[in-house]
């Protein structure tokens, strides 16, 4: 019971975190309201030097539940919680020049909040822990979304996800009550032996399996639990929305790939084939519906659905390789998504509006913009030198590997509808005119910084492939 | 430690691309000037590599082999045999004449020519690759680019619905492929993508009988193999005229070498199980093609469904499976890389002068453009494999490769020759003889200097491989040799 | 049937119907009103389950806290509130649907457990729940870092209420 | 003694209910009075859990003490965001929330 | 001179390459020097021939001047040429005729460069063509051949005269006329083409010293099908090829159109060389790689031949184009050939083949001097009337006796006078023919009744009869250039009439040792 130096070594990031945020609230209690655009940076900053401050806090190659089982402390974990922190980071960097986002302390305080709930839940190996992670993570994410009060499709859009994930987590909760009714005990590492040994019937298992995807499936947008997002997206601040559609997503998968893997090991077939169903479904109906959209941010919201049902293909099919695919497509997804937000809300700033129109003509307006964007959505379509190819290369290898080629098939016919979207896109930036041709897109400079980091990210993660791969490898390894 | 000459071939297209972004948007001339450099290094470095090739020793030399991802097996590796060095060179060809030929582009140029040297990287790396994983990597890397290029600097009429056309048709195809390859990777339990390790994994004869298909159509629908060739005479018509030639030029075997590559030389047991009757789509591909180019009355469509008709003969001399087909294929397409670009390099010097492609209205152009007549004779004859050009180098051993199983439709085949030469010669008579119409007469006026070099350059490219084949016949031997080992000798 | 199973059914029963109550009610004040009522009887389950600590936490956090705010809400938004419009949206007939299957299929879940019937085993007297409780939310073999995180959580939620609830001029 | 089957099924019904209100309702703090019963089900599951299953051990109790905060958070949230929603569009209901395509 | 003598045939085969490149470079003002350059340039061919032919030992057997490179290794094709008697003669006729049809050419004024580059590319096919002993590269110069010709039709054929294709389009006959020469003998060589890479694939080679062994003497069969058919079938297609090229009815449509429309010395090349390309195909590979379908199927060539005798001296009767009628006079003559062919393929071996065919070779030269001979006639007068309808001429030989003289000695060699060339070819093929096929040949006899006919008829309708008044003034005597033309021309018929032997020696010889 005694608390040592070496204890607080695995939340180490989460301290931190906490530590920022209590820097953030400060300030904004005593800067002047002019400077209040400069808790951007140091939140920026901050979580820059959390990265660098967190390579101690490493877990060793042997997993380790810490905190009474609370948490476990391994690469899975660990390499999200880097990853939800740049995210972070880079959202804080886009949100600085918002206006009615950027100068406000609690923004960035409640970003940060989210940020240390992801952390956890990412990590979480206890009901009890999990189920605080997870609305630890939305409650915020809530405000954010309806963060401008005075603007109506904010507001609504805070009201919905609210509404919508306020439900799906009850009915979530429902089945971990179930599940450790069952078990006797929340330690979800403990969860799948006990309930072996109490004998329980697969059907039983398998409700409270269906009960707790539910809430799962909301995290990800997976259908059928999916449309709220493409409101929530477009109403939301724009960052918002991009940080929603990565960090939060990517979470959702990490909690869902870990409590399917470890909770359920032996009920795999039935888990497996409606992961397969949802995988299909999402992706397809993901893509379908981004086909006719007019709206870039509902666009991407759709899209970012099809990307979960691709991304849902590395936990279908349930091996080693699908788990390490679906960490490396997820790491790309969310450097490639947070570029796409990204620019989408640097432009969006300008013009006003996120209207296909707007993006008329874009690249003579500002070139290099343009060519970010095309460097991310080329990546969300999967091209190579990009990460998305090397991520989607890897989910269909997954799938072909576990002989399910039907469902790579399905995965590559659906790459090329959202190939089709994609390309929509660039054909209005590149080819279409418009009367502001002359009017220059100005990107500030934590804009152009983010975006700068992002599409380098994007390239280096498609062509040196040999540290992302491991580190997804190792990520992967330690679910087991 | 050799210079690693494979590597500059691949990645002087991209490095000059990315020099010439950093050229402020508005210096059009230097961005022109950098991208012509890039061209004559890209040019003298494949020629390099061309004479340099040890046709002697034959097998894949210059190798380069780098890990990529030691984990599944990845790994960068390039080399050329005799198959690939001749599409290294046709590159380089079609790259620096391409760049002569654009420029006039005044839309944004610096962007166009950063998507067009990123284009030439990809097909340099799919020509050069020895690993399936780099192999679909600079694939698509080639696909891409050909969006944008069409969609923006394209023919206004149909540039939008032709660009998505074709890359959705070469994404399909590219995936399906993909596909196949990761099949094929799972299959051999070798853990690696290694093509040199393949060869010898000894996938089962039910195997390659069931991914043959995916493999080779996956990559020959950008070979525009029937009935998947709808895309091309499209992209080809809507692309801007450097376009047009890299597309036909070299992409379109980019298809069929890859198609050869991964499909018939990892696979032979499927191909020798799927040809025969793949060979009869190949034959709808020559006659059919060459017929409906026949009743164009669009230049530039007649070109494209030309292309169609070679592309066919190309996919016929793989589908014979012996050795004198895959000779005149492997001839037949540095053959056609080079005249298709020539051909489309007079469609768009033409066009750019007279601002139609209607064949019916146009007339009397060789009195101000004597060189473009003669290089569009040039490559027409080529086109119709008139002997002492390299047409006929090539289209003759395919035809030979055919009579061996195949007599009918050697005979069937050959009815294209004269569908061409008709056509050929109708267009020759009508556009560039008999009497200029009123309507060009004061504004029509002779090409410039950079682009009679890229003709004359292109014509006498045909010409000499027409008069001596020596030249580059030897080499592709030497490269189906490779072919035919994997094929058991046959 | 003994008399606990009475008056369980009983109590059962009646916080069933008031939530029925609480759903149906057209007059959102009634609504929360019989929430209140409901929220109460689970509180006396919270007892019969020895519990009564948490029976507390019920009255004072729900109905205390959480009901009342409730009302405010009601009263803040009540413009349309009575405004006489259907209580149910169109979709209702499927959430009725969907209610009952999903409690059907609740059963029939909890019913394959194989202690469904069991019987309460006998609390070991020298346990103190509560101070079991209290021990296990600090002590950081056991829920210590759960309950930083919810006080983290509360914080946010206030910071956040305020965010959006507040109108600065 | 009360089996535990009566507990869970009273749970499961008070779910069901909570469930109903939340779906078919079109008043937001209606459909959030349903969420607080259905939170309220789950803790009596977690509660009878912990009495019938695991009495020894304290983290059914625990569980429930940190749904309690959550509901409360959550409350707090909701009911401040449908203030803002009210403010703008002077309505709470959930089907006349539709400016975006739902 | 050791060089020359060894590379004497690429030399000779590749010269006029060197002149196209060196006429490339002239100034295209200068039109003067261009055509001067052209013609020297032309001669020299000429004088390299003839060292061929004094250099030539006519008792050896097989070819001489043999060069072997390698050309196309992987299918074995190399670049082979060499000559032997028949080739040498028919080699000395092109390039003859080259510097001759050039001197014929100084009319032309349009686009002089390109005009005379596309002569000596044309010369260059006709030579390869006769030097080659391989059958892919005598493909290859065979194709290459067609293109300047088709060229030299569409672009410098006659200005006038429009045709009605299908669709009821006009375009000028000329086009049509280049059209249907390109798109006959193209289909034509086609089977030709597919039979040829049918022989490289059975044979492995396309040498044509090995290939009479080995394709020859093939018996096994191919793609299941009988040896024999499939011989049978390339056999046609090599026939069919030739026949088109000849021209033998029913292939011979293309030829009165190309002829009329070409311009003089296109004509002339036309007729006195080109023709010569498919009876030199069937002395060169049918007759040798197809002796026994040769032999089987010689009665049916010796009746296309005869038809071709009688419908082209029926048909040249009844022209009133006198350029038409000259055409239509080669079907008539060039029909002899084939005659001696089909009866020295029927009778090989035999004493009455070997005079068939000397008959044959020499009528090959015979009528390239005569045809040209006529061509260049008729041109001149074309150029200075600017028609060719017979019914418009008349009564000229008062007008220019000069002309009227040599268009007069011209037409009996034609004809085939004793006394002038015609007359001995002539006589040897009928006398190798009679005793194998005596009633096509007393046939023929009759076609050459009509030959008569149609070449007097030309004499008169020109020369004699009421004078058109129109041309007086305007038509002027032969001139100096154009005399130059035609005197060699006159002096070779004499010769070859009066005096056979040299030549007849040489033919002999190569036919002897051939078959």
């Amino acid at each position: 019971m005694i608390l040592n130096a070496s204890m607080f070594l695995p939340i180490l990031p989460e301290i931190l975190l906490v530590a920022l945020g209590a820097v953030v609230l400060i300030l904004d209690l005593v800067l002047p309201k002019k400077q209040h655009r400069n808790i951007g940076w140091v939140t920026a900053a901050g979580m820059g030097v959390i990265l660098l401050l967190s390579i101690p806090a490493r877990p060793e190659t042997e997993p380790s539940l810490v905190w009474g089982g609370m948490l476990r402390h391994d690469w899975l974990g660990f390499s999200f919680t880097m990853l939800f922190i740049f995210g972070a980071g880079i959202t804080a960097l886009f949100a600085m020049d918002f206006k009615k986002l950027g100068h406000r302390g609690e923004f960035y305080l409640l970003m940060i909040v989210s940020t240390i709930g992801m952390a956890l839940m990412v990590s979480a190996a206890d009901l009890v822990m999990l189920y605080l992670a997870i609305e630890t993570t939305a409650i915020p994410l809530y405000i954010l979304a309806g963060f401008f009060i005075r603007d109506d499709k904010s507001t609504e859009a805070g009201f919905k996800y609210f509404l919508f994930g306020a439900m799906t987590s009850a009915i979530m909760l429902y089945g971990f009550s179930l599940l450790f009714g069952f078990a006797g005990t929340t330690n979800i590492y403990q969860i799948a032996q006990s309930v072996r040994e109490g004998g329980l019937p697969a059907g039983a298992l398998i409700g409270s399996m269906l009960l707790v995807l539910v809430g799962f499936s909301f995290k990800i947008a997976g259908v059928p639990f999916h449309f709220w997002s493409p409101d929530v997206y477009e109403g939301s601040p724009t960052p918002v929305a991009g940080f929603l559609s990565t960090a939060s997503k990517a979470a959702g998968f990490v909690v869902l790939l870990r409590f399917m893997m470890v909770v359920f090991p032996d009920i795999t077939l039935q888990w497996g084939a409606v992961i397969t169903a949802m995988s299909v479904a999402t992706m397809t109906l993901g893509n379908l519906l981004a086909l006719t959209q007019k709206n870039i941010k509902r666009m991407l919201a759709y899209s970012s659905i099809a990307h979960a049902g691709y991304a849902l293909i590395g936990v279908a099919v349930i091996s080693q390789v699908g788990v390490s695919s679906m960490v490396y497509y997820l790491i790309v997804y969310l450097v490639t998504n947070l570029a796409a937000f990204g620019i989408v809300a640097s432009c969006g700033r300008i013009t006003g509006s996120d209207e296909m129109t707007a993006y008329y003509g874009m690249s003579r307006r500002s070139p290099w913009l343009a060519l970010a964007l095309l460097v991310a959505l080329l990546s969300l379509a999967g091209m190579p030198p990009l990460g998305g190819f090397v991520a989607k290369f890897f989910v269909f290898a997954a799938a072909v590997d576990a002989n399910m080629i039907w469902l790579a098939v399905i995965g590559v016919l659906n790459a090329i509808i959202g190939m089709y979207y994609y390309l929509t896109v660039l054909k209005y930036v590149y080819l279409y005119r418009s009367e502001d041709e002359e009017k220059p897109l100005l990107v500030t400079r934590p804009q152009k910084l983010a975006i700068t980091v992002l599409t380098v990210g994007i390239i280096l993660i498609g062509t040196v492939l040999v540290p992302w791969f491991n580190w997804a490898t190792t990520a992967a390894a330690s679910v087991f | 430690m050799q210079f690693p000459i494979l590597t500059f071939i691949v990645f002087t297209p991209m490095a000059a691309g990315l020099l010439i972004l950093l050229i402020p948007g508005e210096r059009k001339r230097e961005v022109r000037v950098a991208a012509l450099a890039a061209g004559i290094i890209a040019l003298v470095l494949t020629v390099w590599l061309y004479f340099s090739y040890d046709v002697a020793a034959g097998g894949y030399q210059f190798v380069e082999n780098y890990p990529w991802l030691p984990a599944l097996g990845i790994s960068y590796q390039v080399g050329v045999d005799g198959m690939n060095t001749p599409l290294v060179l046709l590159t380089g060809v079609v790259m620096f004449t391409g760049v002569l030929i654009s420029w006039n582009i005044d839309d944004r140029p610096r962007e166009f020519f950063f998507f067009l040297f990123l284009l030439a990287t990809g097909v340099f790396g799919v020509f050069v690759a020895l690993d399936l994983f780099m192999l679909i990597f600079f694939y698509e890397i080639a696909v891409f680019p050909m969006y944008l290029l069409i969609a923006i600097w394209g023919w206004k009429v149909t540039r939008e619905y032709a660009a998505m056309k074709l890359t959705l048709y070469l994404f399909i195809g590219s995936v399906i492929a993909l596909i196949g390859i990761l099949a094929m990777y799972f299959a051999s339990g070798l853990g690696t993508f290694n093509m040199l390790a393949l060869e010898g994994a000894g996938f089962s004869t039910t195997f390659q009988k069931i991914w043959f298909p995916f493999v080779f159509f996956g990559f020959a629908v950008l070979g525009g193999i029937f009935p998947f060739h709808n895309w091309s005479p499209d992209g080809h018509v809507a692309a801007p005229t450097a376009v047009s030639m890299f597309h036909a030029g070299v992409l379109m075997k980019l298809g069929a070498f890859a198609a050869l590559r991964v499909g018939i030389m990892l696979m032979p047991e499927g191909a020798k199980f799927h040809m025969p009757w793949i060979i009869l789509l190949t034959l709808v591909n020559v006659v059919y093609g060459a017929f409906i180019a026949s009743v164009q009355s669009d230049f530039k469509y007649v070109i494209g469904f030309s292309s169609v008709s070679h592309m066919g003969l190309v996919l016929m001399g793989f589908a014979t499976l012996n050795r004198d087909g895959f000779l005149g294929a492997g001839v037949q397409m540095f053959s056609h890389g080079v005249m298709t670009a020539l051909f489309f390099a007079v469609v768009g010097l033409v066009y750019d002068q007279v601002h139609t492609r209607e064949i019916p209205s146009l007339g009397g152009l060789s009195k101000v453009m004597p060189l473009v007549a003669v290089a569009f004779i040039v490559g027409g004859l080529v086109s119709m494999g008139m002997p002492g050009f390299s047409g006929f180098i090539a289209e003759f051993p395919i035809f030979m490769g055919l009579w061996r199983d195949n007599p009918l439709i050697a005979i069937i085949a050959a009815i294209s020759i004269v569908i061409t030469a008709s056509y050929i010669f109708r267009i020759v008579g009508q556009v560039f003889f008999g009497k200029i119409p009123d309507k060009f007469k004061d504004h029509v006026h002779d090409i410039k200097a950079f682009d009679k070099i890229a003709l004359v350059f292109l014509s006498i490219i045909l010409i000499i491989v027409g008069i001596y084949p020596s030249i580059l016949v030897p080499l592709v031997d030497s490269g189906v040799n490779n072919v035919l080992r994997l094929l058991g000798g046959a | 049937m003994t008399f606990i199973q009475l008056f369980f059914i009983f109590a059962a029963a009646a916080t069933l119907g008031a939530a029925l109550l609480v759903v149906t009610s057209r007059n959102l004040i009634h609504a929360a009103l019989w929430l209140i009522v409901s929220l109460f009887g689970v509180a006396v389950f919270y007892v019969i389950l020895n519990a009564g600590f948490l029976a507390m936490v019920q009255v004072v956090v729900y109905i205390g806290a959480i009901a009342i705010l409730m009302i405010f809400a009601i009263m803040l938004t009540r413009k349309v509130s009575q405004v006489p419009k259907p209580v149910f949206n169109s979709n209702w007939i499927w959430a009725l649907l969907i209610a009952v299957v999903m409690f059907g299929s609740m059963t029939w879940i909890l019913n394959m457990w194989p202690q469904f019937e069991a019987i309460p085993p006998a609390l070991d007297p020298s346990i103190d729940p509560l101070r079991q409780l209290g021990v296990a939310l600090v002590s950081p073999e056991a829920y210590v870092l759960p309950f930083e995180l919810a006080s983290l959580l509360l914080l946010a939620a206030l910071i956040g209420a305020i965010v959006v609830a507040w109108e600065s001029r | 003694m009360i089996p535990i089957s009566y507990y869970l099924i009273f749970a499961a019904a008070l779910f069901c209910i909570g469930l109903f209100g939340v779906l078919a309702r079109r008043n937001a703090i209606a459909i959030l009075m349903g969420i607080e019963l259905m939170l309220n089900a789950v803790n009596v599951n977690l509660i009878s859990f912990w009495r019938y299953a695991t009495p020894e051990k304290i983290n059914g109790q625990v569980f429930a003490v940190i749904v309690f905060a959550v509901a409360a958070a959550e409350v707090a949230v909701g009911l401040a965001i449908f203030i803002s929603v009210y403010r703008r569009r002077g309505t709470v209901s959930a089907d006349e929330i539709d400016l975006l395509k739902w | 001179m050791d060089f020359i003598l060894n590379h004497l045939l690429t030399l000779i085969l590749f010269f006029p390459v060197l002149a196209a490149l060196i006429l490339f470079i002239l100034p295209s003002e200068l039109k003067i020097l261009q055509r001067w350059t052209a013609f020297v340039l032309s001669i020299i061919p000429l004088i390299l021939s003839l060292v061929l032919w004094f250099n030539f030992k006519s008792g050896e057997p097989g070819f001489q001047f043999q060069e072997i490179y390698t050309w196309y290794s992987p299918i074995n094709a190399s670049y082979h040429v060499g000559v032997d008697g028949i080739s040498l003669i028919l080699v000395l006729l092109t390039t003859l005729l080259t510097p001759l049809a050039i001197l014929t050419s100084f009319t032309i004024t349009d686009r002089i460069k390109a005009y005379m580059i596309l002569f000596f590319l044309l010369e260059l096919g006709m030579l390869g063509v006769f030097m080659t002993l391989d059958l892919l590269l005598f493909f290859v110069f065979w194709e290459f051949g067609l293109v300047p010709m088709y060229f030299l039709i569409n672009q410098w054929g006659s200005e006038k005269g429009e045709r009605e294709i299908w669709g009821g389009r006009r375009i000028k006959s000329r086009t049509y006329a280049s059209y249907k020469f390109i798109l006959f003998t193209m289909t034509g060589s086609l089977g030709l083409l597919l039979a040829i890479q049918l022989i490289g694939v059975t044979a492995g080679t396309f040498d044509l010293v090995l290939l009479t062994e080995r394709w020859v003497s093939l018996d096994t069969s191919l793609f299941n099908i009988p040896v024999h058919t499939v011989k049978t079938i390339a056999f046609w297609a090599f026939v069919i090829a030739f026949a088109v090229k000849v021209p033998v009815w029913p292939f011979h449509t293309w030829l009165p159109d190309a002829h009329t429309e070409a311009p003089t010395a296109g004509s002339m090349i036309l007729a006195g060389v080109l023709l010569k390309l498919g009876a030199y195909g069937f002395l060169r590979l049918v007759l040798p790689l197809y002796p026994q379908e040769s032999k089987y199927f010689a009665g049916a060539l010796a009746f296309l031949a005869v038809v071709s005798i009688i419908h082209g001296a029926l048909a040249a009767y009844g022209q009133t184009d006198f350029k038409r009628l000259v055409a239509y006079s080669s079907v008539n003559h060039m029909g002899f050939v084939v005659l001696g062919i089909a009866a020295a393929a029927f009778a090989v071996g035999t004493q009455n083949a070997t005079i068939a065919l000397e008959g044959v070779v020499l009528q090959m030269f015979n009528h390239g001097l005569s045809a040209a001979g006529m061509f260049f006639l008729v041109g001149v007068i074309y150029d200075r009337t600017h028609t060719r309808d017979l019914s418009e001429f008349g009564g000229f030989f008062p007008l220019i006796p000069v002309y009227g003289g040599i268009l007069i000695f011209t037409s009996m060699a034609s004809l085939g006078l004793p006394g002038l060339n015609g007359f001995i070819s002539e006589f040897l093929v009928v006398r190798g023919a009679w005793p194998v096929f005596t009633i096509y040949t007393a046939l023929a006899m009759i076609g050459l009744f009509f030959t008569g006919a149609y070449i007097l008829k030309g004499i008169k309708m020109t020369l004699h009869g009421p004078l058109n008044t129109r041309w007086v003034g305007r038509l002027t005597e032969i001139n100096g250039r154009e005399l130059l033309v035609i005197i060699p021309l006159m002096i070779l018929m004499l010769w070859i009439g009066v005096w056979p032997a040299w030549i007849l020696g040489v033919i002999n010889k190569a036919v002897m040792t051939l078959y």
